[in-house]
């Protein structure tokens, strides 16, 4: 079967090769009814299902229809055109070998200061990152005896953590968003970044004359570090090594 | 046993079910098929298709029809004829008679020692990759394509499936005749075939070792072919086969009486095989309300477990069918389903049950429809079914996606981890007991009925599936042949000879 | 809010007005992993979602991949643009009336042969239009006094089908086709059509030198009567009632 | 009584608890804090906001505290003053303070009148639209804008909800003022303000006359305005509202002694407004695992429960919180859920619990959601719960749709109506029972050390939601202040006289 998987353009699959089915299923503002399906089979259409068949639709009060469609997708995808997106551009290290490289690198420790901002209060993201006990069976940056981890916790104002980080000179900053209701996220990320480009205003870049700014979150797929202003997003299942690792790299290695 | 039936009221059940199944084993005693004597020559090794793809089986069965007739068994006809290919055939007396039975004898025996043989080996099999636990869950797989089917099967294996059954083609069932080789185009399901049931086992074969657990594979001895098929099964070592003494005559519109014998037939060699049977009684709950018609599945499971035993099953061999089918809108409907399930176990506690998931409620809604399948799945695990055939939340819309699939098993799969040993804190209440008591009797009364005015006519009246079939309609009626006196059938013989 | 069902232009609703976000799941014949999201999103794209997340991915196996994803559809829905599908092209009446239209307009029981061609044996759907007992409450066409049902069950073959209707001199015919696997419902229609129109080579149209073709099923929606060559076509839901005053309308107002 | 809890130990829980109490309790008799004094304005009858949006009473207050302290309370000082809007106060003495006191005792008394006509309307509403089945259906609506909010909630309310909560904006629980007015412009809920109190109030009569069912509405007292917000849930008669003794401490980083004190009057009005109380026990399993943690969520019950009684309030009124929170991958994690639900159902057995779905363990695959919330709503109803919140399948991705909350609830109208009385055959048996008696037994240790250590030591240890709070740590001590010797509170008065 893998040389299925080599194959340059590709379809959705439901039971056959190339039958190109999917499942859909979404909310209009219509009354229900056969105007409301030739509604859902208009969009249906435009996002290229032919045919396409609405299986299920129910009224959700007067004003509102919800419907599930199956239909055949008409596009095709270019697996060959996508590459694999780099791995990590860094190394992944021990605690041991972090520790090491850091005091070789910088000797003196390296300073973190984390939180979550603005009005967020998810924690649990945050803390499985710097906290001793860690996550996914890797302990967290607390844990590494040459990093220095300022834990501000939740809902901190941008401009406390900015003076937090001037106060103690960190090296970076790890920022938690979590809450992304009309792009909160990304709102106060780039807050955040514009704060420190303001305080550091002869600064090239993280760890060159500002704190690298590190954001992390379940759901920054949307967009990139350059949208943000920030060096680096880390995304879901994110495990503690992995940013001390990047932390050694961008700030150590360089 | 929580729901304190009442053993005088089971054992008058299996009396009255006994009765009526009397005089139709009676029937299938005195009467031959042309598909048991195909299925007779097929054991004896007699395999392939003419140049337009007819088996040789049939074109045997139909030239010693013409010629001899069928009353005396296809076995002598053929075994007297020098070179069978002419298709001339004749009946043999005194010692050509004498050669033609002993040469019979000795290739239906090779064939049958070929299924003891598939039984050890799967014995064997069981013994080295290990038999999973129950309840074992059931997995189909529907492409059409053998070739589509296989990566299916064994992904669904590798995700959790214990039993995978190959669905047929739409209108199989209804074929006088097996077809031949590997096959690619089916319609809603692939066709069976000895060369499809046997590269589907060697692949479970393949993936059993991979898994260290041996991976059954079913398929369905129902339809005109009944016994062929089941001689199939046999030779190819499946492990379970759809196999039900009325299932063909509700749904398919084949003859009564021609079911009658070839069930029996072929539950002879499914009793050798060590093959359990899966019997189909969910499907009458798809025409009729699972409430009202609830009875009438435990009477048929009481029917079919009377013939099947008189064939020879034993009662690890039965997996008597039921299914999850009342309207989900309908008030205590878990609670109702519990108290079917619950009753079905606890009158039949040596079967293998297979429990059969919602249908017949299913719709678009694919949300509500992987809801309906926990609690089936709940169900299954409340009142410790054997076989849980796993429901698909499209099965209202289309035969089952690979994603179906595996979301189904996950399904299943956290049903049963997170609450397997829920049985142990089920203690039904009045509610479920009093109704299980009701279907109990209501099933004696109906039983009651069909004895005394006999099968035939109570199927002839609509009682199974709220379908009407009378004795002499439906298909295949005229495959029916009465035995003469010098009948030969070397199968039974050996099938019949105390094992 | 019933304004709001008049504009013309509308966007799915996820939980504000205009956000136009929906839901969409899929399997890829690919490996799982970060190239296989890539892919996913790619389609999402193509399909116009955008931005678009994807919220879950699972191997099934090692040369399939589910996914589970969101985003917010591009496209907008000319609702003003869709017209009510005009309702039933014909009166609904009571069985009386249908009796009695049946009676003054032909002066003889209109016959009707009905069955599940093909090797479809999915006979719930036309015993509920053709058996006494019905659908939805109402009674089904054999209990009409002017109407002579032929109900051939299932899995009848088309030849078949054709020499009944011929012998028994039928007005309509009545085809269920419920197993739409490799769209089968198509083709044993088309071919059943195929065959009325070489049986009645000289016919107009139904009622007019050939029976009336009607056939039913619930997954009809893809294509129209003319497509299939009959005069009709029910879906889901159809009731008895429905069929017959469609009879009068077709075979004996016209 | 299914578990067979030993009752000498309950008995001992309770002790223990009441022990670990009571030296808080004192702590909150002896101190006030600026939203108590402006939740004491705001029963008097002061309302609205100055140019910038600061209202009143926070204004009133502040130059209170600055010019006369805050240690003999706001009261007197205001009432003392001729001209509020001047800002300036004094504290009274002699017959000065006299009349002070009658007009604040007066104008205070004028708003728990209202509070005491709201309570009474409430009883004629739900006598004259029905008082729905337990368990209610708990929705939640949370688009930020009230005008969005309110079809919504309507729409849910039709669909079968029988109590919708609007979650706040996050960050408002810090904020140490409530905002004015009707809000748009919220994240992730909408802010609690008295006009969308009323508004949402006044939504929900209309939809409750439409429906001949009571429909009520929640928000959340809680924060460090929790005094003020309980007394505007009064005035606008709020029929529930979120309310923990410690989850401001833990959850929000708001100073222990200042969540103390707010709490036990907020408590006080709730009480008289007949108000049930949630409390946030289920949001230590957020944090904790909800097996090694499960005796911490007991343990804060029990402490809920004491502090509750204490201000005043009913069993009837405490809608203690806890939720299905088990590692859906743990085996046996239903009945391990079903031993800790009936175990506080039988703790409790008069108070309204609140059963939380599973928010932890819910992924973007929502297919495995909506099974996780069926579950829970089965747990739900065969432990007999009082009030199950609506879990979403999209729990993991996004705040809730009007589709997933529509999904939502026809998940748990199925299971209500198929399993509603499936308590009728849950008996639990060993595994459930021991399970049960072993979280007591743990819940009994921990209070001991509580009782011993003292409650704020605990908090400090990080004992719940694995969160470490120390006494002088967090938000809002500043605002905490001991009375005086000729400290005024006429609302206190009021709600601690004899009723
Ligand atoms: C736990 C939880 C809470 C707890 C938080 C406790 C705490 N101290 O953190 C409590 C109960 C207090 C809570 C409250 C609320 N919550 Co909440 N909550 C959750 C929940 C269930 C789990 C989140 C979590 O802990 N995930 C586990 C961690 C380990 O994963 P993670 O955060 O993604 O972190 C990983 C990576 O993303 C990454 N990472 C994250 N941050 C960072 C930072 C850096 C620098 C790096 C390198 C990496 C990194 O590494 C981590 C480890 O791999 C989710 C639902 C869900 N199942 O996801 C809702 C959820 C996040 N909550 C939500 C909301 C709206 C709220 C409330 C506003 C209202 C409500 N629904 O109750 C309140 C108010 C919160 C506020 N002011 O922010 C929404 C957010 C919706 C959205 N997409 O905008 C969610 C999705 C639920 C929902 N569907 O409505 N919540
Ligand atoms: C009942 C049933 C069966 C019964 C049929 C019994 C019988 N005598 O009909 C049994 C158990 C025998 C059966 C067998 C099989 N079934 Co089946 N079955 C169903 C089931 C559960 C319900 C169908 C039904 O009865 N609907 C109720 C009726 C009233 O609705 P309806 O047919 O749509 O009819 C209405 C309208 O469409 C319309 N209408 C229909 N026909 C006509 C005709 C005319 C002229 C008019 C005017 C109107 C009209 O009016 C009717 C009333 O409103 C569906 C799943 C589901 N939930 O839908 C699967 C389903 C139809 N079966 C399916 C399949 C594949 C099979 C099998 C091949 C394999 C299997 N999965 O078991 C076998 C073989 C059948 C064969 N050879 O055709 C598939 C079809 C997949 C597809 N889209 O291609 C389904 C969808 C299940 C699935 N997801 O796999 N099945
Ligand atoms: C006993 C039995 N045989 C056969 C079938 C399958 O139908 P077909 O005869 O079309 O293969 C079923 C379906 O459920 C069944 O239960
Ligand atoms: C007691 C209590 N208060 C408040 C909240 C809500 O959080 P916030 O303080 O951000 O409004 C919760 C959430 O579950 C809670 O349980």
């Amino acid at each position: 079967m893998t040389v299925e998987t080599m194959k340059q353009i590709i379809r959705p699959y439901g039971d056959t090769t190339g039958d190109a089915m999917i499942q859909v299923s979404f909310t209009l503002p219509v009354p229900h009814g056969p105007r409301a399906e030739l509604a859902a089979l208009q969009l249906a259409g435009k996002m290229g299902l032919d045919p396409a068949s609405v299986v299920h639709s129910k009224a959700m009060g007067p004003d509102f229809t919800f419907f599930i469609v199956y239909g055949k997708a008409t596009h095709l995808i270019d697996y060959a055109g996508i590459e694999a997106p780099e791995g990590r551009e860094f190394e992944l290290l021990t605690p041991a070998q972090v520790n090491a490289a850091v005091k070789a690198g910088l000797g003196r420790r390296l300073v973190v200061v984390g939180a979550c901002i603005g009005t967020d209060a998810h924690t649990v993201g945050i803390d499985a990152i710097l906290n001793v006990k860690g996550f996914a069976g890797e302990k967290g940056l607390e844990y590494y005896r040459e990093i220095e981890v300022h834990n501000l916790g939740a809902q901190v104002a941008v401009p406390d953590l900015v003076a937090r980080a001037k106060a103690v000179d960190a090296d970076a900053v790890l920022v938690s968003q979590v809450v992304t209701q009309k792009s909160a996220h990304i709102h106060n990320t780039k807050q955040m970044a514009a704060a420190f480009a303001e305080e550091y205003p002869t600064s090239l870049t993280g760890g060159l004359g500002r704190p690298l700014l590190i954001v992390g979150g379940p759901r920054f797929d949307t967009v990139t570090p350059s949208d943000l202003g920030v060096d680096r997003i880390f995304g879901k299942g994110t495990t503690p090594g992995e940013v001390a690792s990047y932390l050694v790299h961008a700030l150590v290695r360089e | 046993m929580k729901l304190g039936l009442d053993p005088a009221v089971v054992r008058r059940a299996r009396e009255l079910a006994a009765r009526a199944a009397e005089p139709v084993i009676e029937m299938a005693r005195t009467h031959t098929t042309v598909s048991v004597e195909r299925a007779v020559l097929r054991l004896a090794g007699v395999t392939g298709a003419d140049a337009d793809g007819i088996p040789w089986v049939n074109r045997i069965v139909d030239a010693v029809r013409d010629q001899v007739g069928l009353e005396h068994g296809v076995a002598l006809p053929f075994f007297a004829s020098e070179n069978w290919r002419s298709m001339k055939f004749a009946l043999p007396a005194g010692t050509e008679r004498d050669l033609a039975l002993m040469r019979a004898r000795e290739a239906v025996g090779a064939g049958v020692a070929r299924i003891d043989r598939n039984r050890a080996d799967r014995d064997r099999l069981l013994a080295r990759h290990g038999d999973p636990e129950k309840p074992w869950i059931y997995l189909i797989v529907a492409t059409g394509d053998i070739h589509e089917d296989i990566p299916q099967a064994q992904a669904a294996a590798r995700e959790g499936a214990d039993v995978i059954a190959v669905i047929r083609s739409t209108g199989q069932s209804l074929l006088d005749y097996v077809p031949e080789g590997a096959t690619r185009q089916g319609y809603a399901g692939t066709y069976a075939t000895q060369e499809n049931f046997r590269l589907m086992r060697a692949a479970l074969d393949e993936v059993s070792a991979e898994l260290g657990r041996y991976v059954r594979l079913t398929n369905y001895a129902s339809g005109l072919c009944m016994p062929e098929i089941a001689a199939l099964a046999g030779l190819e070592r499946l492990d379970m086969m759809l196999n039900d003494c009325m299932y063909g005559i509700i749904f398919r519109d084949i003859n009564p009486r021609r079911t009658f014998v070839d069930q029996r037939f072929s539950r002879q060699i499914h009793a050798r095989a060590g093959i359990v049977i899966n019997t189909g009684e969910d499907n009458y709950l798809t025409t009729a309300d699972a409430i009202d018609a609830a009875h009438t599945v435990v009477a048929s499971q009481l029917l079919n477990e009377r013939f099947g035993h008189e064939a020879g099953l034993a009662d690890a061999q039965l997996g008597l069918g039921h299914a999850f089918e009342i309207n989900p809108r309908i008030p205590d409907s878990f609670r109702l389903e519990l108290a079917h399930a619950q009753l079905v176990r606890e009158l039949f506690p040596a079967a293998p049950l297979k429990y059969m998931p919602p249908t017949k409620h299913m719709t678009g809604n694919i949300f509500a429809g992987y809801l309906l399948d926990a609690f089936f799945n709940l169900a299954g695990v409340m009142t410790g079914q054997s076989i849980i055939l796993i429901g698909m939340m499209t099965e209202g819309i289309h035969t089952p996606w690979l994603s179906d699939r595996d979301l189904a098993l996950e399904n299943v799969r956290y049903v049963r981890r997170a609450a397997g040993d829920l049985s142990e804190d089920f203690t039904p209440g009045p509610f479920i007991r009093e109704r299980a008591a009701r279907v109990l009797s209501e099933t004696v009364d109906l039983l009651h009925r069909v004895a005394d005015d006999g099968l035939l006519d109570a199927i002839a009246d609509g009682v199974f599936g709220v379908t009407r079939r009378p004795a002499d309609g439906g298909r295949g009626l005229d495959g029916v042949v009465e035995k003469a006196a010098g009948y030969v059938n070397p199968a039974t013989e050996i099938l019949e000879a105390a094992p």
